[in-house]
């Protein structure tokens, strides 16, 4: 199953990266830009018998790694198929 | 002749290069600001390395769109020599001004480290001081500097001889170990296809004094020096 | 005036929410004694963060006091943001070593790299331009889970910043010990240069002078990081205490840098302090009362990143790359226009005055209003009772019956993590850029060159738990004579100190103990050296469920080399040359890695003659300042077998030794032992006669061992005979193949 | 107009990242995971009185700057609200 993991930076927690990246935006013209963050974006195929035992398997993943809740959220997608 | 070195928020080398020129080679060189759009009558424009901008989003990315690029783009457009080190290559590739692209290290970590690397066309006005072939000693400071191009552009660019500089083992000869960013043919080094834009990941201003461990870096210097009369 | 007023919704404050805010009965009852009144929420917040374990030294500064910290080259000691020496040639060197310990085990990458901001920002703020920075770090073992997370993610931060800024990291010290499992240390050290009279401080002075508030926006990053997180033990609570973890911003750091410097240039800045623990509180209370004078801050023109923070959070968040500058009336725009020619705000948010208070506003109302003093020199001051435990602690296993050979001791120990080779941290880090690494990362100590003249300073940074966990003073003078050795064996002599004092709960009698003895030890070894102590850091509740680290004192040395060209590496460079060995006192196995990996009974550390380790220290100067010495490296982790053997390990090209062992160097204890400062030299043949002589003129032990060779085979009489090649690789390869790097 | 926008490794470019972290999740007992790619994931507020005219934007600032189209590819949805 193709998963689709989306890690943002946390609310109220610095993100000097979609700082810049507005920053730059901005100076290239596009002003009604704002709240720019930028985070990763993870896709990963899983084995798994249901979408319920992929999402199982890829919270984990994203506790254990893909993400760091101390300063990160994430979500996912599961695509069946 | 009179070299330029620019200044970019972020920028970390710009005060070793002019060091370098000015205080170890004698040279008559010029601090330029990333805001401004003069080149200050240089006939070599250095973008020295750092993170300008943090390196935030793709190294080179945000820079790129300075003021004074667009001199910068038109001096090339002209003729004139730019050499990009370190994030100046990331700039210059993120710029078009070089083929090319600069992606994060194999081992995904910075590697600061003295390398070898061989001359692989010495015909060019970076390289013209020196025999093709021969080794230099320089070092590599980064976390992204592995050197990506599309297959069949590469096998032009090594046709053309764009591909000056590249990664080898300390004998020379070209090793899997030796290439330590992992960059595509270990490429360490290009030029455009005038050969009056260069860009490389090694510090050759890092290299100038023997107390801080060498002088290779030197003769690219020199070539360019040679080049300009 | 009238008394500052509570804002709707805040809490009523009584003595069990000044509890929750980890102040004492009596300490609350001394807030209302010093104000006169029952504090507000805002105040009461500010009273906890300054009189916090990690603000106000509460527990640690009347012992501090014993340090010596006067000398003729010391300019600034104690006190301010860094210390300052001067090194000659009219330049100052500005240096200082903070601890990062408790962010960097809850988030290792943003831990560290917030603790290279901070330390960065101490030196910069003085004026001086950081030129080189050095880490010591302590983690749990290998086998702990955690501990190949928090390598990579301390080291990692460590090279992000760092490399981002453009300071080289040039030196530093790792080591690993289930001591450490829950409670690593991150303690970051940074030099900076800066001409004679042109040293900044942090000392408000001018009545009317305004505030400035300069560099990143104010978020609620970090809110009680100082006085929760730092100031009390870990344990299961702390998960849900715990401060919004702050990120740094390295790319805005280099930019305050830059900003900051060109600012000192223009003569404007009256007093500077960056926004370091307590933030803005500190900062702004701190630079008051140094001048002993009043400052009255506006919190609505404070930079926000996000909007709706209280004033109780605008005062306590530590949001990092921010700095507070007190200017000279008038010539504010001045400093504007240079702080917007680096994209970075400068707004005045306050004004000096004469009154001795802190006063802050927010929306037109007071919200405090305390004195300076009570912030800052009039918050407690403990002397807590100390004692030493019953029975010695120590971290070494008892002998066991398998006794290895002298190769396979060998072997094991160049594979052990705290003798191997670093290179796997240190080549993360930019060691060069600046162009003045002379020696950098790989030798005893590492080599700076000052651009324009003749002269190099020379820095390594030292601890030793093993032997502190044995004897808290023995094992802090055998600290300071390893760092001041390791700068001397590159030719340089100690001039100034910095510490970093790492220790468990202060509330209990034996850690305090600890750490008395602590400072006593780096006081007679200071003393001796004639190196004055000229900054430092406190790191108390180093402790996790109860346990405590092992008594920790992290030494940063800093040394004048009169001559940068006659620096003394650690590697031999020439077949053929003499080895000599130098020692100050006989080598054991009390503290030693050998004990650790194989076990040994030795329990007691050897005493100290603090006479002939600054005797070693002269003379290895005199000896490199002549030219006689060729290289020179310390023994310590794995003894003198190991040290030989690292010495071989040139990377210009790998060279072999070849030691005839007489009596007194052959028995395991003097191929592997750790005793009192002991140095490998390498030297010309011919040259080995005159080291001999002024060694033996300084009552020191030298005994020529045997020769450097061509090939790389390393021959110890007829105990050990090893390809250097497969040595080396041992040595190279630990590391990563513990990390799990292919 | 919220817009998400997701920037991934081209195909046949080399992702020591992706390959870094499938490595990272196998050692940590995912054995049915395959096919890792890690891109970047960036949101911002633009903007536009239409989506249409939201998605020209976004299209030129990736063309621009939020992509480097020799290595990376890029797609994006536009929220409307
Ligand atoms: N965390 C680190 N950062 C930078 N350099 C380090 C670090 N750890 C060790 N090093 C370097 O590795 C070398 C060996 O370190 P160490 O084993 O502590 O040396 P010694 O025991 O000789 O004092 C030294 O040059 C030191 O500066
Ligand atoms: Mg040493």
């Amino acid at each position: 199953m193709r998963v689709k993991v989306f890690v943002t930076p946390r609310k109220g927690i610095l993100d000097p990266q979609g700082r810049a990246v507005e920053h730059a935006l901005k100076s290239l013209g596009f002003d009604g830009v704002s709240g720019v963050h930028v985070g990763r974006y993870i896709v990963l195929d899983v084995e798994a018998r249901s979408p319920d035992e992929a999402s199982a398997a890829v919270r984990r993943m994203c506790d254990q790694l893909l993400a760091n809740p101390l300063i990160e959220d994430y979500r996912f997608e599961v695509e069946p198929g | 002749m009179k070299w330029g070195v620019v200044t970019f928020p972020g920028s970390l080398d710009d005060r070793d290069t002019l060091y370098a020129l000015r205080d170890v080679m004698g040279q008559d060189a010029v601090p330029l600001w990333h805001k401004d759009e003069a080149l200050g009558g240089a006939d070599c424009v250095v973008l020295p390395g750092g993170f300008s901008y943090g390196d935030y989003l793709r190294c080179g990315a945000i820079a790129r769109f300075s003021p004074i690029m667009k001199s910068i783009a038109r001096f090339a457009a002209d003729g004139g020599l730019v050499m990009g080190i370190c994030n100046g290559f990331q700039i210059l590739c993120e710029a078009h001004l070089l083929p090319g692209a600069l992606t994060r290290n194999r081992s995904l970590s910075f590697i600061c480290e003295r390398v070898t690397l061989r001359v692989e066309n010495s015909n060019t006005p970076f390289t013209r001081a020196a025999r093709a072939g021969e080794l230099w000693r320089i070092p590599i400071k980064h976390g992204e500097g592995l050197y990506v191009a599309p297959d069949d552009e590469l096998r032009n660019m090594e046709e053309r001889g764009q591909v000056i500089l590249r990664y080898v083992a300390s004998d020379g000869r070209e090793s899997e170990a030796a290439n330590l960013n992992g960059s595509t043919r270990a490429v360490a080094g290009v030029a455009n296809e005038r050969f009056n834009v260069f860009g490389l990941m090694p510090h050759p201003e890092h290299a100038v004094e023997p107390m801080l461990g060498g002088v290779d870096g030197r003769r690219i210097f020199e070539s360019i020096i040679e080049s300009a009369r | 005036m009238s008394a500052p007023v509570a804002l709707p919704g805040e809490p009523a404050v009584d003595r069990d929410l000044a509890a929750a805010h980890g102040l004492t009965a009596d300490e609350y009852e001394r807030i209302e004694r010093a104000l006169g009144r029952t504090p507000t929420y805002t105040e009461l917040g500010v009273f906890s963060v300054m009189w916090s374990e990690h603000c106000s030294y509460k527990s640690s500064r009347r012992h501090l006091r014993m340090m010596p910290t006067r000398g003729a080259r010391v300019v600034q000691g104690p006190g301010e943001n860094a210390g300052a020496i001067d090194v000659g040639d009219g330049w100052l060197a500005v240096f200082k070593i903070e601890s990062h310990n408790h962010p960097s085990f809850v988030e290792p990458y943003q831990g560290a790299a917030t603790g290279v901001g901070g330390i960065l920002r101490d030196i910069f703020t003085m004026g001086a331009r950081p030129i080189a920075s050095m880490d010591s770090l302590k983690f749990g073992s290998f086998d702990h889970p955690r501990t190949r997370y928090l390598l990579s993610g301390v080291v990692g931060g460590i090279g992000g910043y760092g490399n981002c800024v453009g300071v080289p990291t040039v030196a530093g010290e790792t080591m690993f010990d289930a001591a450490y499992n829950g409670n690593i240390l991150v303690n970051a050290f940074c030099l900076g240069l800066v001409r004679r009279g042109e040293l900044l401080s942090a000392r408000a002075s001018g009545v009317g002078n305004p505030v400035l508030y300069v560099g990143s926006a104010t978020g609620r990053d970090g809110i009680h990081g100082a006085s929760l997180l730092a100031s009390a033990e870990f344990d299961a609570s702390s998960e849900a205490k715990r401060p919004t973890v702050q990120v740094g911003d390295p790319f805005t750091e280099k930019l305050l840098i830059e900003a900051c410097l060109e600012a000192a240039k223009t003569g404007a800045i009256v007093a500077i302090q960056d926004m370091g623990a307590a933030g803005l509180t500190s900062s702004s209370s701190e630079m008051a009362g140094r001048g002993q004078l009043g400052i009255e801050l506006d919190l609505d023109r404070v930079p926000l990143r996000e909007p709706g923070l209280t004033p109780y959070e605008i005062l306590l968040s530590e949001s990092q790359e921010r700095m507070l500058i007190v200017a000279e009336r008038g010539r504010v725009p001045q400093l504007e226009r240079i702080f917007a020619k680096w994209d970075l705000h400068a707004v005045e948010i306050g004004t000096i005055t004469d009154d001795r208070r802190w006063r802050v506003r927010s929306g037109g109302k007071l919200v405090a209003d305390i004195p300076v003093a009570a912030l800052t020199d009039d918050a407690p001051e403990y002397d807590r009772p100390a004692k030493a435990p019953s029975k010695p602690a120590r971290m070494m296993n008892r002998a066991t019956h398998k006794i290895p050979s002298p190769r396979q001791a060998l072997r094991g120990l160049l594979a052990s993590p705290n003798v191997a080779s670093k290179r796997w941290i240190f080549r993360q880090y930019d060691s060069i850029v600046q162009s003045n690494t002379v020696l950098g990362p790989g030798s005893d100590a590492a080599v700076l060159r000052i651009k324009g003249t003749q002269r190099g300073l020379a820095l390594a940074v030292d601890s030793n738990p093993r032997a502190c966990a044995i004897d808290p003073y023995l094992g802090a003078i055998a600290t300071v004579c390893e760092a001041a050795v390791n700068v001397a064996a590159a030719g340089a002599r100690p001039v100034g100190i910095t510490n970093c004092l790492n220790y468990g709960n202060p509330e209990r009698e034996e850690i305090m103990w600890q750490f008395v003895r602590g400072v006593e030890g780096i006081r007679d070894a200071a003393l001796a050296f004639d190196a004055p102590v000229v900054s430092g850091n406190v790191s108390f509740y180093n402790e996790t469920e109860g346990r405590a680290i092992p008594p920790t004192p992290t030494i940063a040395i800093v040394g004048v080399l009169e001559d940068c060209h006659r620096r003394v590496p650690q590697f031999f460079s020439h077949a053929d040359d003499a080895i000599l060995v130098v020692r100050s006192g006989r080598p054991g196995f009390a503290s030693s890695e050998y004990a650790a990996l194989f076990g040994s009974d030795d329990a007691e550390l050897a005493p100290i003659d603090l006479r002939r380790e600054r005797a070693l220290v002269d003379t290895l100067v005199d000896g490199a300042q002549r030219g006689l010495i060729r290289s020179c490296h310390d023994v310590s982790d794995g003894g003198l077998a190991v040290a030989v053997a690292e010495a071989c390990f040139n990377l210009e090209g790998l060279l072999g030794a070849e030691l005839t062992l007489s009596p007194g160097f052959d028995s395991a204890i003097d191929l592997f032992g750790e005793g009192r400062s002991t140095v490998v030299v390498s030297a010309p043949a011919e040259n080995a006669p005159g080291l001999t002589e002024i060694f033996r003129g300084a009552g020191l032990e030298i005994t020529a061992i045997g020769r450097v060779t061509g090939t790389a085979r390393l021959r110890i009489g007829s105990v050990i005979d090893e390809d250097l090649r497969e040595l080396q690789e041992i040595y190279e390869r630990a590391l990563p193949e513990r990390i799990g790097d292919r």
